[in-house]
């Protein structure tokens, strides 16, 4: 039964997928798209990677629909539209199709038994006193990922702040409405994100030994964070200020900082201090957790709009 | 383990999906969610690959899921960051059809 | 027990399908938020019944993570398609200066 | 364990912190610091392989390779982060507020220094591609191309205007493009292997298990790797990028951002992919590559603005590397490895001799106040460091000795009259001509008496290069025709720790 | 014992699908936006409740029982709320559509 099942949700999956392609439109197309990010959490959880489903849903589909929705309401609303060719579709679809035929090949075809570094991880994982075997690749057994992809973040950040009008980068981006907020909206923001915040602190302590963790948490915390923006109850915080580059910094720096400690402590950069292992772990989290917050958040909220004149 | 590859052949189709968007899209959004569909299936890919790679206890094996948050993370940060371009680029245009004054910034 | 609790999970799926394909040829745009946020609704119910179907308890968690994630969508749907949004041909709006 | 590949990583990232906190001058200075920092790095990572004549090993977090991630310096790596290194260090001289800088603010265009933002990106650059060329990781290595991509997309469009925000909006598309095909082969081989180390996977796939998949998975990888190269079919995004940015930027971007693709599409065909494999891939890459000399080397003569000129040219020279592949993978003693020497010399004198060149066309047409090449005549009268440097660089490209580019093409050259493949012989001569004709055409306008330039009706303006900037230039220019001074014999410098193996670096 | 939790949970599920197919079709004949936004609504959180009582008797321990109330809470408040938001996104638009119409370019 549990066959039918993921039949169905790998049907509605696709049907969701070709929606998005094939929906001239754009708002429609991102409608579908935020859909298509839920059914792929769903996809996640039957794959037995909830931690994978729960970045998905408050990343791929949560958050990212926030900021394609507010692309589609910057775009002209007539889209220029190049002349259309009359072969570019059936071509297309035929290239397609090809490309997933032979990658469907090549999924059939994949050894059995599968290759897996399940049994490395269960080895060396009680040495870290983790549970969560995902928390334990993350931040332990490839933490260099985990520290260069906060840095990747951070630099995205970078290149929206890059994009605004002034060179400093001063002042606050604008809000995601251009018009004060409704009332229902408020609503939600005053009592939704107290819940929400709740949720997210509940992903990082449950992150050490269950699904969840730094990646999890800090996409719920900026997602409430951007609530609250859009219900009016926060500003948009000022890029310069002082306090907010620190929380920018703090993950991916205090991440390093753990990693020469490592070398102090372990004898090994971004190893851990033996016996101590499992504290630092979660401090480190904690630092990342705030950084992927307060970055993703400023990253939605798009380039500072110069200087306030008074 | 039979459902795995129903996701694997999912997967491999998505990614056609993504190709095709990318390749039909009219306008840049739609590449960017062409991209973001494919990326998907690509994903999706690697959690089969994951998920056949079960055991010592754990339902998948846990390396390629961790590998795979890094890039759904890794994914949204280039989605974010060309939504912001496409949004800047349609401002200055804007702005040069309607008074040809974009071109006073330095 | 489980293989019923599976088959409860496919037809809500499956009902959920057909309500989006409905509301998605026949409606605005505002309707087909709601067909999303009827497949949220469904997705909460799937995965509380796979909950018990699979033995596994963080599909909770992915569960209480639907149900927050939903109001955002709706939202930032407000947020960008607000009424100051002018009709078709107009420039969009700039942000505020 | 070297302690050395951890810091050539971290260090460039510490200058972050006062980037992001402290004011851009302050900032600018520890970026700067942090530069010249990382140069010291890699020429100790360098003088280090080259003594010990073996390759540097660190295991990161204690946890060797199949579990863990290494980092791995071979004599390849330690050349090419050398390069990188000194590359981003004189540009970044170049773009730091000068003396003169202040005061002369009310000149618009003038040559100030660049936004602290720039320097952000330029040591995040560092980061990256330290990392791609250390790395040993296919996953790291992934990480390490969108590093890349992060860094180099804003670059191209820090004025914000609305050909540059296009530009950067379509290279961030291919580049993204590339990374998902690049990522798509990683699932293929850790499907396949339960396994992402460079070096176990080359044990692995020299057995022969992986078949018509493993295959698939490196040419998917390899496709998204030219699409971030802008190898010949997927090069449309460079020549706007490149040529739309600021001359630092461009510099950078044209020099060293696209090395490291390159840089790993030869770690991938001649470290991991199994001989046979490489063998037929080989000859595909070469076709790419000649058609990438012949096609953009035209195109470049065609062009009407220097920057574009310039860009074009990078594009066709990407083509040279190409043309090492069946000619190292013939299995050949002295001619392949010969062949593999003028690849990597090529690589090297490229990076500095476009550096050279994009920095002084960037001096030219803010001198000039334009970069259209029939507004350009006697320019050499207002900017003659610049145009030297543009010549000089110019003259590697050419392959005329001295220079780097001669060194490198007439290893090249030999290699594949040896070997009997007449048409690179043939290729490698056309492009040699075809550089010949964009760069002398611009010399030649250049050197012009400015009154033969009836045409434009404008003679030159009061405006003065940026001496100590155009001199920047030129030190790069000269370095490009200094690694033409290399013996023209297989480097065994290059050799070092190949093939790739983790064999006595563990602890 | 678990025979009569296993009944128990199954008419209980049951009664939830019915409510989802209820909704369903309500939200595809239902003429207006606004009709729609309530069956969708109604039927979902009255569903979801039958869902969630029928399937506490299956919950492993105690705290998986109260997250599965937590997660029923946390959709009720969450869907009155986007409902709330969404039928004002259907008057806003209505209302802009309405006063855009009818003028020919007499808006300041």
């Amino acid at each position: 039964m549990s066959l039918v099942f993921d039949a169905v949700l790998c049907l509605v999956l696709l049907a969701g997928a070709l929606g998005v392609v094939t929906t001239g439109a754009a708002r429609p197309a991102v409608i579908a798209f935020i859909g298509y990010g839920l059914l792929l959490g769903l996809a996640w959880v039957r794959l037995a990677a909830v931690d994978v489903a729960l970045t998905e849903i408050a990343i791929g589909s949560g958050i990212s629909g926030v900021v394609l929705l507010r692309c589609v309401r910057a775009l002209p609303a007539e889209p220029l539209t190049p002349a259309p060719n009359r072969m570019l579709k059936p071509l297309a679809a035929v290239v397609s199709i090809t490309i997933a035929a032979a990658l469907a090949a090549v999924v059939l075809a994949l050894p059995e038994p599968a290759p897996s570094r399940a049994a490395d991880v269960a080895a060396a994982l009680p040495a870290t006193d983790l549970g969560n075997p995902v928390t334990g690749v993350l931040l332990v057994f490839r933490a260099l990922d985990t520290l260069l992809e906060k840095v990747v973040l951070l630099l995205s950040l970078v290149g929206v702040w890059a994009l605004s009008r002034d060179p400093a980068c001063r002042g606050r981006p604008a809000p995601l409405s251009p018009e004060p907020a409704p009332a229902p909206s408020a609503f939600l923001a005053r009592v939704l994100a107290p819940i929400g915040v709740l949720v997210g602190l509940y992903l990082l302590w449950a992150g050490a030994d269950h699904p969840g963790g730094a990646f999890q948490s800090g996409a719920v915390l900026a997602a409430m964070g951007l609530l609250l923006v859009m219900g009016d109850q926060i500003r948009t915080p000022a890029a310069e200020s002082r306090g907010l580059r620190l929380l920018l910094l703090a993950g991916p720096f205090g991440f390093l900082a753990v990693g020469f400690a490592g070398w102090a402590t372990a004898g090994v950069f971004l190893g851990y201090p033996p016996g101590a292992e499992k504290a630092v772990i979660i401090a480190v989290e904690v630092a990342i957790t705030v950084s992927i917050a307060v970055t993703l958040g400023l990253i939605v909220l798009g380039p500072p709009a110069g200087e306030e004149r008074p | 383990m039979t459902g795995a590859l129903l996701f694997g052949l999912a997967g491999a189709a998505l990614v056609g999906c993504g190709v095709y968007g990318l390749l039909t899209a009219p306008g840049a959004l739609g590449r960017v969610l062409g991209f973001n569909i494919l990326g998907g299936g690509v994903f999706l890919m690697f959690g089969v690959v994951a998920r056949r790679g079960a055991g010592a206890g754990f339902g998948a094996d846990p390396v390629p899921q961790a590998l795979v948050i890094t890039g759904i993370v890794v994914a949204f940060c280039a989605t974010a960051l060309a939504v912001a371009l496409l949004v800047r680029l349609c401002a200055v245009q804007a702005e040069a059809a309607r008074g040809g004054d974009g071109d006073k910034e330095t | 027990m489980a293989d019923l609790l599976f088959a409860a999970a496919t037809l809500l799926l499956l009902l959920a399908a057909a309500g989006l394909a409905a509301l998605w040829r026949a409606g605005n745009d505002v309707d087909r938020m709601l067909a999303v946020q009827l497949l949220g609704a469904a997705g909460i119910a799937v995965l509380l019944l796979l909950t018990p179907a699979t033995g596994d308890p963080a599909l909770l968690d992915t569960a209480l993570l639907l149900a927050l994630l939903a109001a955002l969508a709706a939202c930032a749907y407000r947020a960008a398609f607000g009424p100051a949004r002018q009709k078709a041909g107009t420039p969009p709006a700039v942000p505020r200066p | 364990m070297s302690a050395l590949l951890v810091l050539a990583i971290t260090a460039p990232l510490l200058g972050l912190v006062p980037l992001l906190l402290l004011g851009p001058r302050t900032g600018e200075r520890a970026a700067l610091g942090m530069l010249a920092v990382n140069v010291a790095i890699t020429a100790g990572i360098a003088e280090r392989v080259a003594q010990g004549g073996r390759a540097l090993g660190y295991v990161v977090g204690g946890f060797a390779p199949p579990l863990g991630v290494g980092l791995r310096a071979d004599g390849f790596s330690a050349a090419m982060m050398l390069m990188a290194a000194l590359v981003l260090l004189f540009t970044g001289l170049f773009a730091m507020t000068g003396p003169g800088d202040m005061t002369r603010k009310v000149k618009a265009r003038g040559s100030a220094g660049m936004p602290a933002t720039f320097f952000i990106l330029l040591l995040s650059l560092a980061c990256a591609l330290n990392l791609a060329f250390l790395a040993q990781d296919l996953f790291t290595l992934y990480v390490a191309l969108e590093l890349l991509t992060f860094a180099a997309v804003p670059l191209v469009c820090l004025e914000g205007k609305a050909g540059q925000l296009s530009a950067a909006l379509t290279y961030l598309l291919f580049a993204l493009f590339g990374s998902v095909l690049y990522l798509l082969g990683v699932v293929l081989i850790y499907g396949l292997y339960g396994t992402l180390d460079i070096a176990h996977l080359a044990g692995l796939m020299a057995q022969g298990t992986g078949g018509a998949t493993a295959g698939a998975a490196l040419a998917l990888m390899s496709a998204g790797l030219m699409a971030k190269a802008a190898l010949f079919p997927l090069h449309l995004w460079l020549p706007p990028a490149h040529s739309g940015a600021p001359p630092a930027a461009s510099a950078v971007l044209s020099a060293v951002v696209i090395k490291a693709p390159l840089f790993l599409l030869v770690r991938l065909w001649s470290d991991l992919a199994p001989l046979p494999l490489t063998q037929v891939a080989g000859p595909v890459f070469a076709l790419c590559g000649a058609a990438a000399i012949v096609f953009c080397g035209v195109v470049a003569l065609a062009q009407e603005r220097l920057k574009l000129l310039i860009a074009y040219s990078t594009a066709a020279q990407i083509g040279y590397l190409c043309l090492m592949f069946p000619l190292a993978a013939s299995d050949d003693g002295p001619w392949s490895a010969l062949a593999w020497t003028g690849g990597t010399l090529h690589l090297v004198s490229h990076a500095l001799s476009k550096a050279a060149m994009f920095l002084a066309a960037g001096l030219i047409a803010e001198t000039m106040g334009h970069d259209r090449l029939s507004g350009l005549g006697g320019v050499g009268r207002v900017a003659p460091v610049s145009v030297a440097a543009f010549g000089l660089g110019g003259l590697s490209l050419m392959g005329l000795p001295p220079s780097g580019g001669f060194v490198a093409k007439v290893m090249l050259l030999t290699s594949a009259l040896q070997q009997g493949a007449w048409w690179i012989a043939t290729v490698v001569l056309v492009g040699g001509l075809l550089a010949g004709g964009y760069v002398l055409r611009v010399v030649v306008i250049a050197l012009q008496h400015p009154d033969s330039d009836a045409a434009s009706g404008r003679g030159l303006p009061d405006a003065r290069e940026c001496r100590w900037r155009a001199l920047i230039a030129l030190a790069l220019a000269f370095g490009a025709m200094l690694v033409g001074f290399m013996p023209l014999a297989p480097l065994p410098f290059l050799d070092i720790g190949r093939p790739v193996t983790w064999e006595g670096l563990l602890p | 014992m678990s025979l009569i939790a296993d009944a128990f949970t199954l008419v209980f599920v049951a009664a939830g699908i019915a409510f989802f197919a209820a909704g369903t079709l309500g939200l595809v004949r239902l003429p207006q936006t606004l009709s729609r936004i309530h069956a969708l609504t109604k039927a979902d959180n009255v569903g979801l409740a039958l869902i969630v009582l029928g399937l506490l008797p299956q919950a492993a321990n105690v705290l998986e029982g109260a997250k599965m109330v937590a997660v029923w809470l946390l959709a009720q408040l969450a869907s009155g709320a986007v409902a709330q938001v969404m039928a004002e996104a259907v008057m806003a638009e209505t209302k802009a559509t309405k006063d855009a119409a009818p003028p020919e370019e007499g808006h300041p």
